[in-house]
């Protein structure tokens, strides 16, 4: 088994933390193997934001720290996704921010479209977690991790003061 | 290139914006250093084609890469061998070696030492932003007692250098201490230095809001560069002695010293001049 | 034991702790900063020191003093720092000073880009100091790696007494990977050997009946002499030719006898391989892809990834590539160990892949200039 | 958002302060050196996504320049003349 | 033109000036300092500078500065004292500036034998400096070599924009030899192409049609950018891949195509030859003896000098000692070059032959070791 | 190896005599070290096992080859760093760099600029000769203008440092100039600067007669001596603007500066304590 | 001549004035510093050909140890006792 | 045609200075290679002083620094003699000084025994020309160089006040 995963957005929308939560779950609250990469624009506000995991049963297949085809992805917002569809082969799960996605490639993807944002913004009263309600998304739809293990790293890698919107924004997806 | 700013004819406008972090103090002191340089070509006691720039690498030493002079960009801490040795077979120049506190007193602290010694003729600018800028936050030898740093993370345990004094205990032919914080006296003091012989030291406090100012706390660049105005004491030619250099006492700016030995070029000019005489 | 997720540079830094560091001397540099800085807060706790220093000389220097003083030391940099450095490895190796010097790789020369990465001092690591004596270069190419092979180099540098490069590049260095992170007491730790003579018989550069003479510290009442010059057993200088041969030979032989127990490697895909892409470091990353892209695609390809680029044990290397047709060095750099290669594969085919590339080289780009010489 | 030097160019009567947008970088340090409180940070943005400093209180300029001296990016001086 | 019987040091004093040098900048270290205080009488009198600096990071920094005010700039040294000069080798690699380094090895590691010979730093010479580009390194046997070789060191630099290596030791350094000295106007001088473009025009490292850029100096009006940084034609940092492969496949070509036209060697008792003793500097001349005394023996024994260590020209190589059946690479160090040799020439059985030796390794000691193996 | 000397117990007689020329003042030197590392451990103020040496390269650092201590003898300009690593990690020790000028004050120079900037708990023994012997009589920085050496042949055109200076400016905790042509005077001095914290630095005038006194005239041991004696003006607590170091006005010697502020080690200390305390 | 260690040991009433003859290496300060003339160059050489010095005129010797101080060879002690 | 010319004695007999001047004048005033070597022991006073020259008509034959087999000698003192002689081959010119030289090995060398110490001492008023006796002895046995280009020779290398004793020390054997 070996699966790539791209999750990717603007700078600004908390990408790198999903990643890194992602992957830090996986490595401590799973079997698998996993190498993750990070990219980030210098410039303060717009540039790519975006995290590469490469997750495998066997060593020898968490082979490579970038994304060649991915299976599963997160992608944010539109720019990102013009720039990175590529990456994601045909087949993957693919999750898209519907609060800043206009068009969706004509792909042989299984999309789901919600819109983390604004749900974000509703629910919790800020757009900042729309990162973790995206991951309670992917972690409801393809149970690559176990969601205690991401609520236990969301608590060891959030501000204190955040944590719990953190987690209630993850929460969001799997308890419905 | 339109020219639209009126320092633009000497800045290599194709590279603006500059990488500084937004409201870093370097882009001010390079405004000041351009506008000394303009009062010097403009009254002609400084040619365009006989300035030259060198630094070393940090976010100060990046100041090289915009004027539109002959400019280096060379190693950490070398930028004034550099330009000693483009002097010394140049004297015509005028080489003005610009850098940050780790640059020059840092890992360049021998190169400055000895060139303040031999009072070679360079003008040699450390701006001074009590921090590591380009590497991420770092101690600097300028960083307070006390503070946080990402590298004293229980605060720095090392006292920080007055290198005011360093200068005029070396026997530089001018020392002085400017701040972002007060353009038109720093512009004086570069104006000034690029007209001396000898060395011409000057130290220019400046603000790094992206991370030293945010690890203390101010984390916009108006916080810190208001906060670094009421920190610094203005003082009329004071003496070396009143160069305070404290977060608690404050920063002294100023002119601490004004002289006029002879600098090194002359000097190895006279005795390799003996050379050629047939003497030795 | 515990299971964490962390960059190259972070293992690192826990390797070191594991390992028994108890002195980093550092002057920041990208992309080694967060060592530096991780250990700053840790190492405290654990009742070692972190000192920022004015330069990298003074660094290397100092931990080579409080190697003497017999704490386990440690400092990290890239290319420019590294050439700061060499100078003071020279005294390491004379001295048989145990040290490791983390070399964490970025595009060059000189400045370069410096948050980027590349292989372009590998050689340096071991030619880079006067004198022409070889020291263990070990070569991570993930956290994990980077983990056990800190660890390692602590091990191997008090075992030989000597500086020992862990070669890493900026791709590694903010890589994260799945750690499997052990804690002092949970890995083997080497320590020097101590004189077992009284202090009035000790001679600090007298190996007995070995290789690598026991070391007495600084404060011990010992009389210890580091001495840079050409000496004797005692540590007195001996300018003779003897003395000298005696000392360079004895140098030279305690690190490459020791090359069969510091070989290391990673295979994939070995059997039947008849086309072997050789790598280290990162680039074996996109060598290991490639290599199942060239399996795919019905070639014999499998990967070999070295772990321990210096000393070359050159009787392993050749038996493990006997018999495979044509080998493939695969380097982000102009083609350097390569040159190391070609001379010990006399027999095969070498070929130099050489892929300049700030990043990762691309699996598709090594595969499609692999297929050229197929 | 225009060309590299595009220049919003306000009159004050006496001078003409000068913003080149693409070069601001919303810092706020020429807002805050201003003694007469001529400038703010504007609601436009430049390409970069900063909101660049504009005179909201141009009439009251005096032309002392701390503006244009303490500007870190070239972004902003003053002409004498107009009105 | 003249006659003198004057040492290898002072013949590299000599041909610096027959070269044009105009700013030597030194630190004194054994056994250089003769370069040195030779040159502080003279070249002033020539209307050149000679300043000795803080430690030999200024002085190779200022002479890079000086090279880029157009003045012809060396510095001379030895071990410790190149160690610290290769951070800013690798500055002078990627601004391409011409100058000059004469390493006089020395007995090393670190301190070694200060005032004796070896020839461990031969690998360092090129291999040293971060960035893993290779630059010209020339090797001179006697102080008539010196004299030519210094002036060829400046020509390469100039012609090439590289810094050169001369490599000499400190048995060349005292030996005393028959020297044919030309003066400035009698030797052929090289200077470096100027831009022919106006100002506005010019790109710093734009090399148009050829490899090596025209170069302008401060003072000039051309608005010089002299940038450690990965740049661009107009040498603007540019951190991508495309440019740092174009520039550093740039900057490995000009040197390594160079290979052929820099490629130099004495041979004697080349016919016929089936043994063939491969030495370079001063331990050729131990060689040349050796192979005298072997075909005195009845051993079909040729020596080879190589005068050009680095780039290595490969096929130049090859061809010299196509059909050899024995190479034997003769040193005064643990086998060093022999690395190259014996991945350049991997058709031939390749021996090495490391004499460690304060002196010349003596003819006959070379006799006997390679005679084991025939 | 059989006694003889008072100071043999502490020196590695089998390395004697020494490799220095006769008359070198660094025997001297040596002496005067012993004696007062020889006080202090019979008063019992320092334990024997707890002194060790550093010295980088030169006539003045193969000092460190003598002492029967613990003592490395490491590369040029390097030894403060060594000392510091020891001093770090085993603070109990008492670390003695010894070293010429330029050793310490040129190639050197970044490094005792930074000890004595943090305040670093060693003793500095710097012994001018106001040349490089080792290497055959080249400039040192402490060479007097004018002077002839075998690398300026036409005068020295560079100024001299005064490094008592440097090191007031820079805030060590001791600063004091000996002389061997006055011996009981510098053994005090060192004796006091073995029990000072924080950074104590004594700069010793030294005479070189196979070189510097042959470079000036003074060919023999006794001239060169006596010729230096006369230069000397002993003063009891000068001032830093005292500390004249001038071939023509003459070399002052005394105790410049004689402070107690907190040395770096216990600072480090006590901010690393904050890291065991749990904060940060 | 002797061993490494051979001591040429003079008394002069109040002290010993000693020699280490092998460590001497004629550089007369000892002799120059006596402030009472009681040492002058020998006349015997030690093995490395050093006319070492020696007390002529011992009963003048007050004990100063000037030249024990200024020996840069430990060469020369004086011990208290003797006469 | 291939020369070896070893030249020793005890520091301060002018041994460096005789074997600079011989080799000099070789490199200038002959088509002769040469290259040559000093060794001198660091002490000052007593410690070996030695030059070896090696004297070729084509170039690669000057191929060695050091005397393997000396075809000619000039020894000065006992103890050089008796430490080199298996260096100076059978068949050789050798130059002794008889001043220093107390017993001559049975060799098949060609003999001069003369003392040019006493001779110095007693013609010039120093010992320190013997060096130049012994040297014109030897340019008269060997006719290695012209007599004319060793006095140019030592009038470029001695120091003003010292050529004329030199020069006539020099030309003490070759006028008789
Ligand atoms: C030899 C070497 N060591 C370290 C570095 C990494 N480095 C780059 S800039 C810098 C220091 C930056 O601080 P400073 O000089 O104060 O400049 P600032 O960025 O604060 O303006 C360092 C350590 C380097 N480039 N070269
Ligand atoms: C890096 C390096 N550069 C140069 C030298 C050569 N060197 C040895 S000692 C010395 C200077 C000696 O002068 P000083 O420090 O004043 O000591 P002294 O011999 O005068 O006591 C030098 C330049 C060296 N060993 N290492
Ligand atoms: S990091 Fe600090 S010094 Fe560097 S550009 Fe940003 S604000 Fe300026
Ligand atoms: S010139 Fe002065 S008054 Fe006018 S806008 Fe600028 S700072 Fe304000
Ligand atoms: S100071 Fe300059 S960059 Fe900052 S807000 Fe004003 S105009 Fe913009
Ligand atoms: S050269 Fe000078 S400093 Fe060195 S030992 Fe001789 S006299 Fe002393
Ligand atoms: S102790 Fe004093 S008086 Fe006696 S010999 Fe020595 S110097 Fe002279
Ligand atoms: S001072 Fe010492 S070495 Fe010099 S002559 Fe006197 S005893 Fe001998
Ligand atoms: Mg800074
Ligand atoms: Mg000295």
């Amino acid at each position: 088994m070996r699966i790539e995963v791209l999750i990717a957005g603007r700078g600004g929308q908390g990408i790198l933390l999903l990643g890194h939560i992602l992957g830090r779950a996986v490595a401590k609250y799973t079997n698998l193997y996993i190498l993750g990469s990070e990219i980030y624009a210098a410039e303060t506000r717009g540039g790519d934001s975006r995290v590469d995991l490469v997750i495998a049963d066997r060593e020898e297949e968490a082979d490579f720290i970038k994304v060649m085809g991915a299976d599963i992805a997160i992608v944010m917002h539109q720019l990102q996704l013009d720039a990175y569809s590529h990456l994601i082969k045909d087949g993957a799960v693919v999750f898209l921010d519907r609060s800043n996605v206009t068009s969706v490639p004509q792909r042989k993807w299984r999309v789901f479209l919600e819109p983390y944002t604004d749900i974000a913004e509703r629910e919790f009263g800020t757009p900042r977690v729309a990162n973790m309600v995206a991951l309670g998304h992917l972690v409801r739809q393809t149970s690559l991790v176990p969601p205690e293990g991401v609520e236990e790293v969301i608590r060891e890698t959030v501000p204190k003061d955040w944590v719990d919107v953190n987690i209630r924004a993850f929460r969001y997806f799997l308890s419905r | 290139m339109a020219v639209a700013h009126p320092l633009d004819r000497y800045l290599r406008t194709d590279r603006l914006p500059t990488m500084w972090c937004p409201g870093c103090g370097l882009g001010i002191l390079l405004g000041c250093i351009l506008r000394a340089l303009d009062r010097r070509i403009r009254e002609g006691s400084l040619r365009r084609e006989n300035v030259g720039f060198a630094g070393g690498i940090g976010c100060s030493a990046r100041m090289t890469l915009y004027p539109y002079f002959d400019s280096a960009h060379v190693i950490h801490g070398r930028a004034i061998p550099f330009a000693l040795g483009v002097k010394i077979v140049k004297p015509e120049m005028k080489m003005i070696v610009v850098g940050g506190d780790g640059d020059i007193a840092a890992i360049g602290g021998n190169h400055i030492l000895h060139a303040i010694r031999r009072n070679a003729d360079l003008v040699v600018i450390m701006a001074n932003n009590m921090i590591y800028g380009m590497t991420g936050g770092q101690q600097a030898p300028t960083t307070p007692r006390g503070l946080y740093t990402t590298t004293t993370p229980y605060g720095n345990p090392e006292r920080e250098i007055n290198i005011v004094k360093l200068a005029a205990a070396l026997g530089a032919n001018y020392v002085a201490r400017g701040s972002v914080t007060h353009t038109p006296l720093l512009e004086q003091m570069i104006y000034k230095a690029l007209g001396k012989r000898g060395l011409a030291f000057v130290e220019v406090l400046s603000t790094c809001p992206e991370l030293f100012g945010r690890h203390i706390g101010f984390r916009s660049p108006v916080d810190l560069y208001s906060e670094l105005r009421k920190r610094v004491v203005v003082k009329t030619r004071p003496s070396v002695e009143e160069s305070d250099y404290s977060w608690e006492r404050g920063f002294v700016i100023g002119e601490f010293v004004d002289r006029d030995e002879p600098g090194f070029i002359e000097v190895l000019q006279e005795y390799t001049s003996r050379a050629r005489g047939g003497a030795g | 034991m515990r299971v964490d997720y962390v960059t190259g540079n972070t293992a690192i830094a826990l390797g070191s702790i594991a390992a028994g560091l108890r002195f980093y001397a550092g002057y920041p540099i990208t992309p080694t900063s967060d060592i530096f800085e991780f250990l700053a807060r840790e190492l405290p706790k654990r009742g070692g020191y972190v000192v920022q220093f004015e330069d990298e000389i003074a660094s290397i220097n100092a931990a080579i003093g409080a190697s003497w003083a017999c704490a386990k030391s440690m400092t990290a940099t890239s290319g420019p720092g590294f050439s700061l450095m060499v100078e003071a490895l020279s005294l390491a190796v004379i001295t048989e000073t145990p040290v490791v010097v983390v070399y964490v790789m970025r595009t060059g020369p000189s400045t370069g880009v410096p948050t980027r990465s590349g292989q372009y001092d590998v050689l340096q690591a071991t030619y880079g100091f006067h004198g022409g004596l070889v020291v263990p270069v070990l070569a991570p190419a993930t956290p994990q790696e980077a983990f056990d092979l800190t660890v390692r180099a602590f091990n191997v540098s008090e075992k030989l007494r000597t500086p020992v490069v862990l070669l890493s590049d900026a791709t590694i260095a903010h890589t994260y990977g799945r750690v499997v992170v052990r804690e002092p007491g949970e890995v083997e730790v080497v320590e020097r050997a101590k004189p077992s003579v009284p202090p009035e018989k000790y001679r600090p550069y007298d190996p007995g009946e070995g290789l690598v003479p026991p070391m007495a510290c600084f404060g011990e009442g010992y009389n210890v002499l580091v001495e840079s010059l050409t000496h004797d057993e005692r540590g007195y200088y001996a300018p003779r030719s003897d003395v000298q041969r005696r000392l360079m030979w004895r140098l030279y032989r305690k690190i490459v006898e020791s090359a069969p127990e510091l070989f290391d490697y990673g295979a994939a895909y070995l059997d039947g391989c008849d086309v072997a892409l050789v790598s280290y470091g990162s680039t074996s990353l996109s060598t290991l892809v490639a290599a199942k892209i060239l399996r795919s695609e019905g070639y014999r390809a499998c990967s070999i990834r070295l772990r321990t680029l210096f000393p070359v044990y050159e009787e392993g290397i050749r038996r493990l590539l006997n018999g495979v047709g044509k080998v493939f060095v695969v380097e982000n750099n102009v083609g350097l160990y390569y040159r190391e290669l070609r001379g010990v594969l006399r027999g095969s085919e070498v070929v130099s892949v050489p892929i300049i590339d700030l990043d990762l080289p691309q699996p598709r780009e090594v595969v499609e200039v692999v297929k050229q010489w197929l | 958002m225009g060309s590299a030097t595009a220049v919003l160019r306000v009159p004050t009567g006496k001078y003409f302060i000068n913003v080149v947008k693409e070069r601001c970088k919303e810092c706020g340090l020429c807002v805050f050196v201003c003694p007469t409180k001529v400038l703010d940070k504007g609601s436009e943005r430049n390409s970069r996504g900063y909101r660049f400093a504009v005179p909201v209180r141009p009439e009251k300029c005096i032309g002392c320049r701390m503006c244009e001296y303490s500007c870190p990016d070239f972004a902003i001086f003053i002409e004498v003349g107009g009105g």
